[in-house]
């Protein structure tokens, strides 16, 4: 391993990290807000919460907030003046972010700034930082390393923190990562701490709960799969208990899909920018008043095909982490994992 | 708790075996501990399937609405209450239910019990009469029951089904067989809070709200083929998280269930941000009480109180000039 | 807004007819005024749109004098701004106004009359004598109710020679059909267009009736009582018992020494809390008859109140000159019998407190006869649902105004007379059975009638069926219609709005005042 | 605001067209004064009122909601204002629940005989909400609804 972006940071040295963050940066990271575990702007370093398990949000509502506003307009007789929201100069760090929250900034980087350019998620996304940390003990919703991640992976991360008792061992995964290392709060790390950060890992990766999934994998194969299943009755079987609410997608890291609309009072009014999501009716309901999504069978399985089919397709990344949080928030108990699972299993009818 | 499973079992299948485009409702082991969820057999050799645990929350009379064909449905005191008012509002029919009343003895706020685990994930429960013992990822804890339950679980007045086909389970002496009434003493503290306190607390709430609808998705009573807020022409209500637009989504879904909220807590369970939905129903519930002397889902007869009026109803809230 | 104009006196006939020409020539299609009331004033501008061929609909009154100009006096600017402001929320309603169209359907024009008494019996001949055909439905077998039972009134005239004249005249009349041991099974419809189905004759053949309005005569019983051995003693009896008595075998009644009426049997107790009114006068005069057939007779009273209306009191008055003794007992401490066989005699003994003076009377009679209750028939519950109209607590049906609408029902086309709207005179039930053929002609006079215009709708795929609606109608307007969704019966709705506002799925709005209307308005009044 | 920039409320009145409408007309012809304060919005019945239309009223910032309607026992449809008594006792009682001040959305019956009383009543509830200041409690702000015009001559 090449020391230049592998580093050690005492845990005592932590906080003169945070300030040099705080000093120059817009920090987010997990915080607590009432019983609930947030990630959120934070305005002062004791305000962090770490090794309490995931945020109940992922990192994505900090650069594609759930409410955006994309300019103010106001109709006068010469015409139409926009007013556009003044862009934060400050840079911006996401402190504490788990990997497969760091992967999903991946595909939402895919979305929003490949093929289509979206201002408004570039100019944050060009100033922002991922500080990573790994996760010691995952919970038994998570299933991320079905999709190529970890518990320590690096994926998606300027720096990843990971956890051996009175040091963290800081891995770099991208020159802006490396250049944090200026910074004296960084020794150099040793073998042992190497030694010692892959047995975390190892530790980590061992006790994940590999049952939900079983056998079934995630890939090219079930892409293929899907692609013949669509119209299975599968489908009908499998959201029988579905409830249609928007809660699997609103907490995904890397659900993206969103609505524009125009707020106006009298002749003024603001254009904003706000989450949609396919679990609801109106997400495809046509202005004739037909829906070619009529119900959650339909709306379900457009889920699930632009997770582990279009999108691998299209961005060849799946829509998906495994952050669980799906998994565990859904007031049903609707399992993706299971679901995943019984697609696998499923001959082609 | 096994001979419980053991009935319901009996009673689903002696309904399955009874005719044919039949569907029972009921609860399976979830995914993770700690969660039982919905499910709905209709083959007798699914019937293994069948739970019966304090983390059965669901309201299943959720399901019922325009369904079609037989169905037997697994109820708590406040599932039961749902179907009166369904019944009521002709959602279902009674001849098309057989209903498979279960006493409760309340259910196990999964948040409550996580919230006291120091960020260990759970990996196991094991569910005793009065306690649970829960294991987490390297240690194990034990939890008070009562202690434990969901809020509407804690203030619940008549857990055992008002109407059943069949009634099983153990009902400890002092949990009444009929509804009896609310004292609403959980609201008191509360209400004795001043106007702005209380706009303090509501906004708090409210700003937490992400608008993914479970609430409304998940409440029994929640079946309009098109809520308020998705309509257009007028919009009543804005579509974004802003404050009013959020506070007024969720006055006016307790508005709309003004006296037939049967105080099942689904609309709370299913919150993924623990917003505190109940304060606004409780109210209202208290309300109707208070000034039309009703409570949802007690009794098939009785029209909910906005279908109706009487001549004499208060007029003291108004201007006296 | 293409147009703007200022008159000085909008309502005059020539700045009318400028508006009708501007709207011509302009091709304007929605309208404004500001000025006075809608109340008064926008028949007037309507006309003037309807002049111009455009839908008086499409119209908006902006309420600038009662509401502004006369009551803000003093405040020049801050009543400019508000006339402004009231200007922004016609102009914002009038943008959504749709044009409304009033669909025209033929009426039937005849009537049926529930109830063969004097009152359906006199309303069914009013109504013929206007030509208008009658079918009159009798549940006994013959007509005339109650009446029959009656020899004369209070003043001495004579009323079963008047009810055979009405009842030969009906069954005379070739307009009105009369079914007698008639039961009413099904009715359905709206006003000038109701069907009714009745069970006839013994055999019991069903015959379908369709009809333009209804009319409900379904008269009073009088309570056979349980109380003063009545039903165990055969000398206890009730006041037309009495009258038969007094009709058929007068020799029983001259043999009596002493009679005793008992007032107020069975009424304005917590059972039957109203007063049956016709009983003080009916005892008075059965009282009279007794000393009139035998005057050494002991003719005595007890009563609550005499309640003898009007120049009824004379009769009273005449009742105690001839020695009839009136006696006054409490409600807490009514008269006792006894039936008593004393020395080789036998007869009934009444003690009463006389709460004046607090004495224990006694009175020894060989007749008693007591003034019970009117009560309404049984048949009124079922045939109130099946009309679906109220009936009041005591069981009688009630009128949609007691002052303003005292024949109608809530329900266009269906009205009342007679004892089936609480107890009353002969006299009384007859002026409301040529009131209640009046008010039948109002309807029945047109040849058509016209429905719709401002008044509900459904959007069937946002309805859930609850019912909430079907309830809170005051008209019964909304109904279940195919698969459980809600229908308005355009005939019968009168464009309140509260179906709308208790609707939750949005399902129902209202034509001219609908939600989005509303809502503009009030965004009309931002900033 | 007016232009002197004194807060002067705004308050929406929405009156049932048989009675307090009727009312308020009345109170026109006989020439009493009352403040300039309200908009009145014509409705056939108090029973039309749907609670949206006082929230609406709130977010959209009006200072004050009156509604009016037929005395009980005299709604000229019968039962209109008694169904739509027992939606405002409920409304009033969860708005002022949530915070907002007592006062700000009232209730009133008035006939059509009854101009004196309208013109009382709307002295009263106005002078009231005076007392209670701007709404702020549900109001939207938009940010475009305080368009920086000086930004933007």
């Amino acid at each position: 391993m090449n020391s230049e972006n592998v580093k050690l940071l005492n845990k005592e040295r932590l906080d003169d990290f945070l300030k040099v963050l705080f000093r120059d940066c817009i920090v987010f990271g997990p915080t607590r807000k009432g019983n609930m575990l947030l990630f959120d702007r934070i305005e002062s370093i004791d305000d962090i919460v770490l090794g309490r398990g995931n945020t109940m949000n992922s990192v994505k509502d900090a650069l594609f907030p759930q409410k955006e506003n994309l300019f103010n307009y106001r109709h006068g007789d010469e015409g139409t003046e926009i007013q556009k929201p003044s862009a934060e100069e400050k840079g911006m760090v996401l402190f504490g972010v788990r990997p497969c929250d760091a992967q999903g900034l991946l595909l939402l980087d895919k979305v929003f700034g490949g093929g289509q350019k979206d201002p408004y998620y570039i100019d944050k996304r060009s100033k922002v930082a991922i500080i990573g940390i790994a996760c010691e003990n995952p919970d038994p919703a998570c299933f991320c390393l079905a999709l190529g991640g970890g518990p320590c992976s690096t994926k998606g991360s300027d720096l990843l923190l990971i956890d051996i008792g009175d040091k963290y061992l800081v891995k770099a995964g991208t020159p802006k990562g490396i250049a944090f290392f200026e910074e004296k709060v960084f020794e150099d790390a040793d073998d042992e701490a190497l030694a010692k950060a892959s047995l975390v890992e190892k530790k980590a990766e061992e006790s994940m709960n590999r049952a939900a999934l079983g056998e079934a994998g995630i890939g090219e194969a079930l892409e293929k799969r899907l692609e013949k299943l669509f119209d299975d009755p599968i489908w009908g079987e499998v959201t029988e208990s579905c409830l249609g609410c928007g809660v699997c997608t609103y907490l995904c890291p890397t659900c993206h899909c969103f609505d524009i609309l125009d707020e106006t009072v009298k002749s003024t009014g603001e254009r904003i920018r706000i989450w949609d999501s396919c679990q609801f009716p109106l997400f495809t309901r046509q202005a004739s008043g037909f829906n070619p999504r009529p119900s959650s069978k339909e709306r379900f399985r457009q889920r699930i095909m632009h997770k582990f089919c279009y999108l691998p397709k299209n961005e060849n990344l799946p829509g998906c982490v495994g952050c669980g949080r799906c998994v565990t928030k859904c007031p049903v108990n609707l399992d993706i994992r299971e679901v995943i699972k019984k697609i696998s299993l499923r001959e082609a009818t | 708790m096994s001979q419980l499973i053991h009935e319901i079992k009996e009673a689903a299948r002696d309904f399955l075996r009874d005719g044919e485009d039949r569907t029972v409702i009921g609860f399976e082991q979830g995914s993770l501990p700690l969660q039982s969820r919905p499910c709905f057999i209709r083959k007798e050799n699914d019937l293994e399937r069948l739970v019966w645990n304090g983390f059965c929350k669901n309201n299943l009379a959720g399901y019922l609405p325009k369904r079609k064909g037989k169905i037997a449905i697994v109820v708590k005191g406040c599932d039961s209450r749902a179907l009166v008012e369904l019944i009521k509002e002709n959602q279902i029919t009674r001849d098309q239910l057989v209903i498979i009343g279960v006493a409760c003895n309340g259910m196990i706020d999964r948040n409550k019990i996580e919230a006291d685990m120091d960020g260990e994930s759970i990996v196991d429960v094991e569910e005793g009469e009065d306690v649970l013992t829960i294991k987490g990822t390297n240690s194990s804890k034990v939890f008070d029951r009562k202690e434990y339950l969901y809020d509407h679980c804690k203030v619940c007045t008549n857990p055992v089904p008002v109407i059943h086909d069949i009634l099983l389970g153990q009902r400890d002496s002092n949990t009444p067989q009929a509804p009896v009434n609310d004292t609403f003493s959980d609201l008191e503290d509360f209400s004795a809070l001043d106007g702005k306190e209380r706009w303090k607390y509501f906004t708090e709430e409210m700003n937490k709200c992400i608008r993914c609808y479970a609430c409304r998705n998940a409440c029994p009573m929640c079946y309009c083929p098109e809520c308020f807020v998705d309509a257009s022409r007028p919009q009543w209500v804005g579509k974004s998280t802003d404050l009013s637009d959020t506070m007024i989504f969720h006055l006016m879904r307790a508005f709309h269930l003004a006296g037939r909220c049967v105080g099942c807590g689904a609309c709370e369970q299913a919150c993924p941000m623990g917003v505190d939905i109940r304060k606004l129903n409780r109210r209202l519930q208290k309300d109707v009480m208070d000034l039309f002397h009703y409570k949802a889902g007690c009794n098939l007869e009785e029209k909910t109180p906005l279908a109706t009026f009487r001549t004499d109803d208060s007029d003291s809230f108004m201007v006296e000039p | 807004m293409v147009y703007a104009a200022e008159e000085t006196f909008a309502c005059s006939i020539d700045s009318v007819t400028r508006m009708a020409d501007t709207i011509r020539n302009k091709g304007l299609n929605r309208v404004i005024v500001a000025a006075c009331t809608p109340r008064t004033h926008e028949p007037v501008f309507q006309a003037a749109l309807r002049e111009a061929s455009l839908n008086p609909y499409l119209f908006e009154f902006a309420n600038i004098r009662e509401q502004c100009s006369l009551v803000h006096m003093n405040e020049k600017e801050t009543a400019t701004e508000k006339a402004k402001d009231l200007l922004c929320v016609a102009a914002s309603r009038a943008a959504l106004l749709q044009p409304l169209y009033r669909i025209s359907y033929k009426i039937i024009r005849s009537a049926l009359v529930i109830g063969g008494g004097i009152a359906g019996i006199k309303a069914a001949l009013s109504l013929a004598d206007q030509g208008i055909e009658v079918n009159l439905i009798e549940k006994n077998d013959t007509l005339g109710g109650l009446a029959r039972k009656i020899p004369e009134t209070l003043e001495g005239e004579d009323v079963q020679g008047f009810v055979d004249a009405l009842i030969q005249n009906a069954a005379e009349n070739s307009l009105i059909h009369i079914e007698t041991n008639a039961e009413f099974v099904d009715f359905s419809g709206y006003v000038g267009n109701f069907l009714s189905v009745v069970k006839t004759g013994k055999e019991g053949a069903l015959k379908e009736i369709r009809h333009g309005v209804t009319i409900v005569a379904t008269g009073a019983e009088e309570l056979k009582p349980r109380e003063y051995l009545y039903g165990e003693d055969g000398r206890v009896m009730t006041l037309l018992e009495l009258d038969e008595m007094i009709e058929k075998d007068n020799n029983s009644v001259k043999n009596c020494d002493a009679a005793v009426f008992i007032q107020c049997v069975g009424s304005r107790n917590d059972e039957r809390p109203y007063c049956s009114r016709v009983c003080c006068s009916h005892s008075v005069k059965n009282a009279l008859k007794l000393k009139e057939l035998k005057p050494e007779m002991d003719v005595y009273v007890l009563y609550r109140d005499m309640r003898t209306y009007g120049f009824k009191e004379d009769y009273y008055k005449k009742a105690s000159d001839q020695g009839v003794i009136f006696i006054r007992y409490q409600p807490e401490d009514p008269p006792d019998i006894h039936a008593i066989e004393e020395k080789g005699k036998s007869f009934l003994r009444l003690t009463a407190t006389e709460p004046m003076l607090g004495y224990r009377l006694e009175i020894d009679a060989d007749l008693v006869c007591l003034a019970t209750a009117s009560t309404p028939p049984a048949g009124n519950k079922p045939l109130s649902q099946m009309l679906k109209v109220p009936l009041n607590e005591d069981g009688f049906f009630m009128e949609a105004h007691m002052k303003l609408r005292p024949v109608d029902f809530a329900t266009d086309g269906i009205f009342m007379c007679g004892t089936a709207h609480n107890p009353k005179f002969i006299d009384e039930s007859i002026a409301q059975a040529e009131a209640a053929a009046s008010r039948a002609m109002t309807i029945l006079a047109k040849d058509e009638l016209t429905a719709g215009g401002p008044v509900s709708q459904v959007t069937t795929w946002k309805c859930s069926g609850c019912g909430v609606c079907w309830t809170v109608c005051p008209y019964q307007a909304i109904s279940c219609g195919e698969d459980g969704i809600s229908k308005v019966n355009e005939a019968l709705c009168k464009g309140c709005g509260v179906c709308v506002s208790s609707c939750r799925s949005g399902a129902l709005d209202l034509r001219g005042v609908s939600n989005e209307q509303t809502w503009s308005a009030i965004r009309a009044l931002l900033g | 605001m007016n232009e002197s920039g004194q807060w002067k409320p705004k308050i929406i009145a929405f009156l049932c067209n048989w009675c307090s409408y009727a009312g308020a007309d009345l109170a026109g012809t006989s020439r009493i004064q009352y403040p300039p304060n309200i908009r009145v919005v014509r409705v056939p019945c108090s029973g039309r009122i749907d609670p949206f239309f006082i929230l609406a009223s709130l977010q959209n910032g009006l200072d004050g909601v009156l509604v009016s309607g037929c005395h009980p026992g005299e709604c000229h449809y019968l039962s209109g204002n008694y169904s739509a008594r027992r939606k405002f006792a409920l409304l009033k009682g969860l708005l002022e629940y949530v915070g907002v001040e007592e006062g700000r959305v009232q209730f009133s019956w008035v006939s059509a005989s009854e101009g004196v009383r309208f013109a009382k009543v709307i002295e009263e509830v106005t002078s009231h909400i005076k007392t209670l200041g701007p709404a702020k409690i549900l109001v939207k702000n938009i940010p475009g609804g305080s368009f920086d015009v000086s930004a933007h001559p």
